[in-house]
C-alpha cells in the first residue's frame, strides 16, 4: 500500500469520519448554509451560533459525504469553536494552502497547524481537493450571508 | 484451455489501443471507466489525423477537389452510421455533436411542437440525466408532466409499470436502451410494441446500448435512436440521430444556420430538407470521418465473440465479489451489459475510487449522471467498474484486488 | 530585396502543413478557401493524437489519474481561449460545437427570454446565415422584428445607419466582426459603444474576425463574442462563446443533460453555474485540447507579420485583378481583411471555380451563407478567394492565371 | 488547358448557355415547376403544356445558372419537344446515366444519345451533375405535379 494513500487516509482522519464531533443541527441558529459537492453529489450544512461579540458560540454541521469531507467537517467544528470571526477566516485561508500544498507560512499559528496537519496528505490527491475544503467554504457561506454553495 | 479463456484474441486488439499499455503512478493502467468514454484506436486517430492532413476542406457547397473529397468523406461517414444502425436511408441519420444533443434535439423539434400543457412524457428512472433534463426542460418552459416508470429491486423495467404508464395524455416515452448505471438491457422490441399500439412515439438513448447490442432500427421499428461517438471508440464531438423519415420530414429546425435553409430573405427563410435541415454550421467533420472509422473496426471484430467475452469478465467479476460481504451490488437484471455498480458498507464510493486509482484502477464514483436512480437505490452514489472488449480477465482481479485493499485501509 | 517579399517567412510556416504540399489532379495545389475552412498545422493533429491515446478520459466528476489529467486539459483549453479573448474569467467561456451553435445558444437563452412580439433585432445585411437564421427562428416563434443595416457600396458598414436602426424597442445587436464575403471588419468598439449608449447588448460573430485581428473582449467591452475552431487552424467540433459573467449568471439552459445540472428529482431540476450550465452532456474533449493547441501555435506567430503578409497577398491580388475589366469586386472597403470576392461578366461563379479547381486552384463560389447580402448586390453568388498566412505570393500568381484561362475557356 | 476542361466546356454547350432555346414561359402551362440548386443558388423553372394525346406540345424554362445547368436545360426542352411523356421519362434516365458515368446501354436511342452526348464530358465533373440534372429533376416534378424541387 502506498504511503500517500495512508497519509490520506491516517487514523485521525477515518476516526473523525466515523465518529463525526459536533455532528447535528442547532435550533437557534444564527447563521445557515448548505454547501455541494457536485464532483460527488456529497452535502453539507453546516449552523453557526454568533455570540454578540462575534464569536462562534457553537457548530453543528449535518451531512453525508466520503471519509474526507467528513472528517474536515468534523475537524473544522473543532477547531473553529470559541473563535472570532477573523479568526474563522484566517484558518480557512490557512487550511486551503495546506490542502492545496501551498506554503502555509505565518497563516496558521503553530498550534492550529498541528492540529489541522492531518488533511495535509490530500495535497497529493488534487482531485480530493474539493471534498477537504467543502465544509469551509460552507462556513464561510454562512458567515457571509449566502444560501447554498458549491465546493470550489 | 483455461475455464477463464474466451475465444475472443484480447491480446490482439489491446495492440490497437496504445494507452492501455500505459502505466499510473507506476503501476499498469486497469481501464474499467468505459462506460463514461471508451479508448480509441489508434486507427481512428491515424484516419483522422491522415484525413485532416490530406484531405481537408469544409463541405458542400464546395466546387473544388478537397470540398468535394471532404463531402464524400463526410456522406459516407453517414452512410456508415446507417449501415451501423440498419436505417433505411441515410437521410434517416442527422450528425450531432454528441448524444444530449440528439435528444435535446428531439425533445425541441418533435416533442415541443406537439405538447399541451398537461400533456406527459414518460421515462423510466434509470435514465441518465442527459435523457432526463431536456424533458424537464419542457416541463419547466411547456408544462408537461414527467410519468416515471419504475425498476425491480434487481435493476429490471417494470413492462407492466410501463405499460400502465403510458395513458391518453402521453405523447412520448424516452427510454434507455442500457443503463449507464445497472447494466440494465430494455426489451426495445417489445416495449415499442407496447408505445405504438398506444400511439406514443419512442426514443431510445443508445448511447450504450448501441456499444454492446447489436442494434436494427427497423426491426424494432423504433422513432427515434441516439448514438454517441466517444463510447462507440471513435471521437468526442459527434454524435448521431436515428429518425424515422416520416418524422423528420415534418420536425422544425432545432439550430439555425448555414447549411441548414433553402432560401434565406431579410423578412424570410425556408428549410433544407432532413438531414440538413437539422445540421446548422460547419459540422463535426473530422469527427465523423473518425467515427466511421471507429464504427468500421467495430463491425470487423467478431462481435459476438467480443460480446461474450465482455459478458465473462462481468460475470467473473461478479462472482468475485460475492466473496466481499460489506459490498452490494446494485443492479442484477437478468438481461444485462458488461457494467457493475456497488456500494459498500462505510466506504464512500469516491473514498474507494480513490484507492483503486492508486493501484492503477480507473473506476467512475458518483451518481453517474442518474440522481433519481440513487434516488431509487437509498444512495447518493455508487462506484463503477464498466468493461469493454479490450479488457482482460487479469484486469478484473486487479479490480477485486484492489477492492480487498480499499477495505483493508477504510473498513 | 524584392517588393513582393515579406517580412513573414512564409515557407517556414508552410511546412507545418501538410496539405499544402499536396497536388490535385497533378499540379501543386493552392488551397485559397480558407474562409470556408483553414488547413490544421500537424501540430494540432499530433496533440489530438497524443492525448488521445495517452491521457483520454471523460472530464470531470472522475477521480481516477487519467479523468484528472484529460480535466485539466479541458479547463487548460478553457484557460487557453481565455487567454486568446482576453477575457476576465474563465467561467466565461463556454464550449461550443462550433460559431453557429453559440449564436444559437445566445439568440435561445439571453434574447429569448426577454423578447415580447414587436421587440426588434438589429442586424447587418452581411451577416452570415449562422447570425441570421437564429434571429429568423426568434421572428417566426418570438415575434422578434429584424431590422437591418445596410452596407455601402464598397461593403463599407453604414455606422449612422446602424445608430438610427437602434431604436426604442431594440433588444439587441448581432453584428459581424468580419464579412466572410466582403472581408469588411466592423468597427466594434464605437458599435458597442453606441449600442451600450441605447441600453442594447451586442454580439459579435468573431468566426471571421478573430481569426485576422487581435480581439480583446474587456477593452471593447462586448457582451458576446463568438469563434469557431475550424477557422482558427483548429479542428472541426468546437468553438466558444465569450460571454460577460453578469450575463451568463442570469441566463437559462441551453440544453440539458449531463454535467450542466446541480440536483435533478423526479420533479424539479436546478442548473449549475456557469460555465457548465452551458455544457450539456460529454464535451468535445479533444476538439478543445486540439483548438488551445491551435490557438498556441497561432500565438507563437509573429501576428503582425502574418497579417501584414496577409494584407501584402490580398493587394497583390487586387492590383492584378484591375487589370480584368470583366471582373468586379465586391468589397472594397478601407479596412477589410484578405478576402477577394468578385464576379465575372457573362461567367458564372460555378463555372470559374471548376476551371480553376483543375488548375489547382480551390476557390469557393456560390452565395457564401450570405444571401442577404447576395441580394444587397443583386447577384446570387460570387466566387470568394481567402488567404491565410501560409499561403505565398507565386499562389496569387497562380489564381490571377487560372482566371485568365477561366476567361479564355468561357469568355 | 486540361482535355478535360475543353470537353466540359464544349463550344456547343457554351452557345446553348449563352443563346437558350425555348427561353420563357408559357401563358397556358399545364404543368409548371421550380428547381433549386442550393449548391450554387442556381435556380429553374419549367414550364409545360401537354397536349390531350399526353405528348409535350411546348417546354420553356426561365432561370438564372451556371453554363451547365442552363445547357442542360435549354438542350433538354430541345430535345424533349413533340414527345410523349414516357419518352421523356426514357430520356432522362438515359442522360443521368450519361452525365454520372455509368453505362447508358439501350435507355438512349442513337440519334438522341448523339444529340446528349455534349453532356457527357460532365461525368468527369462529379460535383457539377448537380447542375446538369437539375433541369430534368424540376421537369420531372412538373410532371409528376410537385412543387419545387432541389437538385438531387
Ligand atoms: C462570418 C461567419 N459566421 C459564422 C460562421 C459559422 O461558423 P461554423 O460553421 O463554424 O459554425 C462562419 C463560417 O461558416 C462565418 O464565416
Ligand atoms: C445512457 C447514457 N445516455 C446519454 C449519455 C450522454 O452522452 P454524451 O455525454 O456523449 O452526450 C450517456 C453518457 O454520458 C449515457 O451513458
Amino acid at each position: 500500500m502506498e504511503d500517500t494513500l495512508r497519509e490520506l487516509y491516517q487514523e485521525v482522519i477515518l476516526d473523525h469520519s466515523r465518529h463525526p464531533r459536533h455532528f447535528g443541527s442547532i435550533a437557534d441558529a444564527t447563521h445557515v448554509a448548505e454547501g455541494h459537492n457536485p464532483l460527488c453529489g456529497d452535502r453539507v450544512k453546516i449552523y453557526l451560533k454568533l455570540a454578540p461579540t462575534g464569536a462562534i458560540e457553537d457548530i453543528r454541521f449535518e451531512g453525508k459525504g466520503c471519509a474526507i469531507s467528513q472528517a474536515s467537517a468534523s475537524l473544522m467544528t473543532d477547531i473553529v469553536l470559541g473563535r472570532s470571526l477573523e479568526e474563522a477566516k484566517q484558518l480557512m485561508g490557512g487550511f486551503l494552502h495546506l490542502v492545496k500544498g501551498e506554503e502555509v507560512g505565518q497563516t496558521l499559528q503553530p498550534e492550529d497547524r498541528e492540529q489541522l496537519d492531518v488533511m495535509a496528505g490530500v495535497s497529493a490527491f488534487p482531485m480530493r481537493v474539493k471534498c477537504a475544503t467543502l465544509a469551509w467554504h460552507t462556513m464561510n457561506s454562512a458567515l457571509e450571508g449566502g444560501a447554498a454553495v458549491k465546493s470550489e | 484451455m483455461n475455464a477463464r479463456h474466451t475465444q475472443f484474441d484480447v491480446d490482439r486488439v489491446r495492440a490497437d489501443f496504445p494507452i492501455l499499455g500505459r502505466e499510473v503512478y507506476g503501476k499498469p493502467l486497469v481501464y474499467l471507466d468505459n462506460a463514461a468514454s471508451a479508448q480509441k484506436p489508434l486507427v481512428v486517430l491515424e484516419r483522422m489525423t491522415s484525413f485532416a492532413s490530406q484531405e481537408f476542406a469544409n463541405v458542400h457547397r464546395g466546387v473544388h477537389f478537397l470540398s468535394a473529397r471532404a463531402t464524400d468523406a463526410y456522406e459516407g461517414a453517414r452512410a456508415r452510421v446507417q449501415a451501423f444502425l440498419n436505417a433505411r436511408d441515410t437521410s434517416e441519420i442527422v450528425f450531432t455533436k454528441g448524444g444530449t444533443e440528439a435528444i435535446n434535439l428531439v425533445a425541441a423539434s418533435f416533442v415541443a411542437p406537439i405538447l399541451k400543457p398537461g400533456d406527459e412524457i414518460v421515462l423510466t428512472v434509470m435514465e441518465h440525466h442527459s435523457n432526463i433534463v431536456p424533458w424537464h426542460l419542457l416541463r419547466e418552459r411547456h408544462g408537461a408532466v414527467l410519468k416515471w416508470v419504475d425498476v425491480g429491486d434487481d435493476g429490471s423495467l417494470d413492462l407492466n409499470a410501463l405499460e400502465a404508464a403510458i395513458g391518453p395524455r402521453t405523447r412520448f416515452l424516452a427510454i434507455t436502451h442500457m443503463s449507464n448505471v445497472l447494466g440494465t438491457i430494455t426489451p426495445l422490441e417489445k416495449i415499442v410494441a407496447l408505445a405504438h399500439a398506444k400511439g406514443v412515439s419512442v426514443l431510445a438513448d443508445g448511447c450504450q446500448g448501441a456499444v454492446h447490442e447489436a442494434v436494427d432500427v427497423q426491426a424494432l421499428d423504433i422513432d427515434f435512436y441516439v448514438i454517441t461517438g466517444h463510447k462507440l471508440y471513435g471521437p468526442t464531438g459527434i454524435g448521431a440521430l436515428y429518425a424515422k423519415s416520416a418524422h423528420l420530414e415534418r420536425m422544425r429546425p432545432y439550430q439555425g444556420g448555414g447549411e441548414m435553409i433553402r432560401e434565406v430573405t431579410r423578412d424570410s427563410v425556408t428549410y433544407a430538407d432532413p438531414p440538413a435541415r437539422f445540421e446548422a454550421g460547419t459540422p463535426p467533420i473530422i469527427e465523423a470521418v473518425g467515427l466511421a472509422r471507429a464504427l468500421e473496426y467495430l463491425t470487423a471484430l467478431d462481435r459476438a465473440a467480443a460480446h461474450a467475452h465482455e459478458q465473462a469478465l462481468y460475470q467473473q467479476a461478479r462472482e468475485a465479489v460475492r466473496e466481499f460481504n460489506w459490498l452490494r451490488v446494485i443492479g442484477d437484471a437478468p438481461q444485462k451489459g458488461a457494467i457493475l455498480s456497488f456500494e459498500c458498507d462505510g466506504m464512500h464510493a469516491h473514498d474507494i475510487a480513490t484507492i483503486l486509482d492508486r493501484q492503477g484502477v480507473a473506476v467512475r464514483a458518483g451518481h453517474h449522471c442518474a440522481q433519481v436512480l440513487m434516488d431509487r437505490f437509498g444512495t447518493v452514489s455508487t462506484t463503477r467498474a464498466s468493461f469493454a472488449f479490450y479488457n482482460t480477465m487479469a484486469e478484473v482481479d486487479a479490480l477485486v484486488g484492489a477492492l480487498a485493499k480499499a477495505r483493508e485501509v477504510l473498513g
